[in-house]
């Protein structure tokens, strides 16, 4: 298997091959001594040379978190023979989505559809455990669409609105 | 004895009350609401009732409703926990003409406290110290300019109603002070339906300290020594910690006669606080009367051996205090954490949702009071706090290092928690010197966390690539447990091998 | 201080001890045995070394292994726990000549008291109380036949190089003398490799008590309070508590002041524990000293507020006793729980497996030292000790109420438990009056166990027959978790139904 | 669903269906109301009336045990459309089989094939966590068969020998 994993703004590539119920472990075509043993689902206990690590594993939405000890990585792991994991495209123009920061309720909307707004202006605001949380915009320009209503549930990462 | 209390309450503190009431061999009964059916403390509990929809005013908040479930299950008590109906002085009479024992102090003393400008005067009667300022809700704009002008700048407005910060302006000058005023009122008002407004003079750079106070039925009231709550975010305490690294046993002595006072001339019962702010000349002024069960008692139970729950309900029961003031006795250090649903990188936000991996920290030192449990959807709708982790140590270093640890050990995937925070507490020189005061967070909130800027070593970093890439290649449904997954080239071959899945799921491709 | 210590154990005392490291700012070395490599202590440390197969003779007790992994790490001192090398004085020297420090004894205090006749020995001349009997080796059957005649039966044969319980014969009169000699020196040779013999009065129905000691490198020896740890079965001990029930303040002080000067005779230092037999009339006679750290340690933690082997490195590292005997104050009462692979229904044999579910009690006056987790495969190679369960309260029967509580909250599914054994000891009359002795538990266990009489009632079994047809609805793979699976007719409709899956199952059929 | 339920010696009946998203329940043909909610994998937080219990679940080899608070009880759980759970036939005459009471490593055979043995005599000894347990014959008559060597490792439940 061979996988492709950003961490950190910067890409390894990491082939993992067995050969007589053994893994071998590359990683940018070196060689790395490792000895993996699945604790939970979950939790690995991973060892690197001889150094141990408690590695977690946390995969909310589409992202994948893993925890070393107390230390997170925002892992991006593609797998160069599916098209499944692709990064979506980053684009720094055109529309802008506003999405719930958190699960909770829309409790106001503060522009409507069509207003003009500056950046960080608040747009609505979501209401969880008793605090509110304003959703601001990401750039200047007009609120091409609210997509929720007020009293709507919402997931975290939902968009909410769009900016153009 | 009582046979049977009602808790009427949820989190971590129905399942705090629950305990203690097993321990005593008493029954517990749990009321919840529609998004609760699944917590904790209804899986603890031995009877539950469905007491409406989440919203707390149709639910936690309904008296009429509590006192019906007390009555159908027979309960002869009543535990509020804190929060919710817990300083209700109408559900205390309720529950009183309900002939249900209400477990804490009488609706007349929640009364006298409820009210910051009435326990004021009650308390400047009773010769007790309090920061320069109004006892009586202020009349007009230029009251409150001569007030202000006589006790001098900065000045503090409060809503006599008040708490959470609510309803509260710090005024520097007095240019400020017409909009403060207008602006507290109509925050008392909004917040607590009641404009009433009162001045005091700000102290600078406060500590946050409170000393815990228990009476019984027959005249006996206690104090059981100090805690240190000067961690505050938004007013809301995060860190607590017993004793206080600068309360010397003298001064803890007229600390604790001063709110013996307090109490005394409340007519209280039962367990409550008295809490003080402290200025850097270590003056101490009376601040309010919290007449409940405090989040952060455990640090007290921590360092005097004693169980506030069991006392509580043994004082309702119309006990006598089982020890006299020169029995209680300090011995160590206690810190707690208050374990929030808050996502620190979102301005500590709520983050509610699922919990899809739970590692619990255990061990010397280690008392974990929790709400939650591995695959509970935290429901969007109360407080945030999920969890209380608690250190004590022989001294405060030794709580900061078994804390240290704990909070390392303790891992909740699936929704954020401000654990990374407490790292970042327990680890600054200042709290490490126990120089801290009710601004230091919000200091340090403001500061850039310099963990963060920390380049993770290449070894480290090497190993979340790796571990990515194995998560990756067992897939979301890794089930098994404690089978090797690989081996590197200088061991043994593995007997069994999850990969062996993962490969046949790659052959299929 | 120490850089890295390497933990030469498995085990809840590895995760005890790494603990401790990771509070003091130490890196912790594990080692391992081939069945170990899942382990907890291996998941918790900073580094791990595999030192060979399951048997402990290849791997945890091969002490040239242990120092090599000590060299290769660069760990400066080493912590034995109990058990394994804990009081090998030839581990202890061949530490010494490799440069890196035994956490524990010295050798030679060691073997001052490795052998039961010698420590005897050495006791006598320094005045300490013992069991009347030889403090050497019986020479011939006609010896023992004398001795036996002048101190008067029953009397106890000991193996002089033994421990729990090998090698040692009750003798009820002088016809059985001969027979049982012939069997303890065979079995001591079989256990030990060394036939050694000696005799003792038997005391009836004594209590085993023992007193916690530590000793700094600066001549400083102080007494900890002593635990009472008579519950045993099979001469190893199941439930201890601190403090004894029976020891007041005056005989603690003089328990406490022969411990001290059987520490000294032996030049000890470190922590040791010094383990006496006390008669029916509160005599207390020397029995042993251990020279390690006990598995009931903490207890004694419990009710000092001391961390044992905070300080056990402490003085390894060569500093002072940071208290007085003055210092040291008790307060409130524990009782541990060993939390065994033991299957009750069977005799208590071991029970290894995997461990498919765990639920793990917490709260006010809880510790949990463990060395499982859900999903690990308890290996057959090894002591069956699971866990540790400590109450703690501020008298015996809230010690008892939290640990019953808590007992109830603990769940090890998949593989048997003994802790429905602690919830018969707790519960029973005479253990709630403290009327113990080291025939308490097997008195116990040859009687009936009354609650498997008590028929279930009605409901309860309802609830297993219809939970029974519930797990069997939703499958063995039933992972949602949280969501309401069924609801009676009375309550609103569910918003999910896990059942909908077993529906969906149930068409398919 | 229906279900066949044997416990302590007893059989119930047990119907659940389902109607608009709610759930009923009937034990042996009464109603019964009944609210629960899988809070873990095999933990069910259930409430019969207002009572509250927390009911575990344990599946070892084929067993089924079923927790309320710390009572247990051994279920035998039978689908009446199914042959799958059929209670197997008890057979109290002719060869008895001798089982390993617990996982572990058979260290000693006392008796070899063919051997006469009394009721409650050792045959082999099976040692786990340092501590041997003897295997008993269940009845007087011969070893018919040894099946396992010693250092052979045998998990709960294995067929050690049999005596007829």
């Amino acid at each position: 298997m061979t996988y492709e994993i950003a961490i950190d703004g910067k890409t390894y590539r990491l082939d993992l091959s067995q050969a007589n119920d053994c893994w071998s472990c590359r990683v940018d075509g070196r060689e790395v001594e490792v000895d993996a043993v699945l604790a939970r689902p979950n939790v690995l206990s991973l060892r690197l040379g001889n150094k141990a690590y408690e590695v977690k594993c946390e995969r909310v939405g589409g992202d994948v978190h893993i925890w070393v000890g107390s230390q997170r990585f925002a892992a991006e792991v593609r797998d160069p023979r599916s098209f499944r994991s692709r990064t979506r495209a980053v684009d720094d123009h055109g529309p802008k989505k506003l999405t719930a920061p958190m699960p909770g309720k829309v409790v106001r909307i503060l522009l409507s559809q069509g207003a003009e707004v500056e950046a960080g202006a608040g747009v609505l605001v979501v209401e969880a455990m008793k605090m509110q949380n304003e959703v601001k915009a990401p750039k200047k320009g007009t609120i091409q669409k609210i997509l929720v209503s007020e009293g709507a549930a919402v997931n975290a990462g939902d968009v909410l609105a769009i900016v153009e | 004895m009582f046979k049977k209390i009602l808790i009427a309450n949820r989190g971590e503190i129905a399942v705090r009350v629950i305990r203690a009431c097993h321990e005593m061999g008493i029954a517990a009964v749990a009321v919840y609401s529609d998004v609760d059916r699944a917590s904790l403390h209804v899986r603890k509990a031995d009877e539950a009732y469905p007491i409406g929809p989440a919203a707390t005013s149709e639910s936690y908040l309904n008296i009429q409703k509590i006192l019906d479930v007390a009555e159908r299950s027979g309960a002869d008590a009543i535990h509020p926990g804190y929060g919710f109906l817990s300083e209700n002085a109408k559900f205390a009479r309720a529950c009183a003409d309900a002939g249900v024992k209400f477990i804490g102090p009488t609706a007349a003393a929640m009364d006298a406290m409820g009210s910051k400008t009435r326990a004021r005067q009650s308390m400047e009667r009773a010769g007790v110290p309090l920061v320069p300022g109004t006892s009586r809700g202020l009349g007009s704009f230029e009251q409150a300019e001569q007030v202000a002008a006589r006790i001098g700048y900065p000045v503090m407005l409060k809503a006599a109603a008040g708490g959470g910060g609510k309803g509260m302006r710090l005024v520097q000058a007095v240019a400020d002070l017409k909009s403060a005023l207008d602006a507290a009122r109509s925050e008392a008002e909004r917040s607590f339906g009641d404009s009433e407004v009162y001045i005091e003079k700000a102290i600078v750079n406060p500590r946050h300290i409170e000393m815990q106070m228990l009476a019984d039925e027959h005249g006996n009231t206690v104090y059981l020594g100090e805690r240190e709550c000067s961690l505050q975010r938004r007013h809301q305490k995060v860190v607590e910690e017993a004793p206080s690294p600068i309360v010397d046993p003298e001064m803890r002595r007229q600390m604790g006669d001063v709110a013996v006072r307090v109490a005394q001339a409340a007519g209280y019962t039962n367990a409550g606080t008295v809490e003080f702010l402290v200025d850097q000349q270590k003056n101490f002024y009376f601040l309010e009367m919290n007449t409940r069960l405090q989040v952060e008692h455990p640090v007290t139970e921590l360092v005097t051996g004693l169980d506030l729950v069991h006392l509580q309900i043994r004082i309702a029961n119309g006990e006598r205090l089982p020890f006299s003031q020169e029995e209680v006795k300090l011995r160590g250090h206690a810190i707690e954490c208050r374990i929030y649903a808050e996502d620190p990188d979102n301005n500590y936000f709520p983050s509610p949702g699922k919990i899809t991996l739970l590692l619990l920290p255990s061990g010397p030192g280690i008392r974990r009071d929790s709400g939650m449990y591995e695959g509970w959807t935290v429901p969007m709708d109360y407080d945030p706090l999920l969890a209380k982790l608690i250190g004590y140590g022989t001294d405060r270093d030794q709580a900061i290092g078994r804390l240290t640890r704990a909070l390392n050990e303790y891992f909740v995937g699936g929704i954020k928690t401000n654990i990374s925070l407490f790292r970042r507490i327990l680890s600054n020189p200042d709290f490490r010197a126990a120089k801290i005061d009710t601004g230091f967070l919000d200091r340090l909130l403001k500061e850039k966390d310099q963990s963060k800027d920390v380049q993770a070593d290449t070894q480290t970093t090497e190993v979340a690539v790796i571990a990515a890439g194995m998560f990756a290649a067992l897939g979301p449904s890794a089930a098994g447990a404690g089978e090797r997954v690989s081996i590197g080239s200088a061991d043994k071959p593995a007997p069994v091998s999850n990969w062996k899945t993962a490969a046949q799921r790659e052959a299929l491709r």
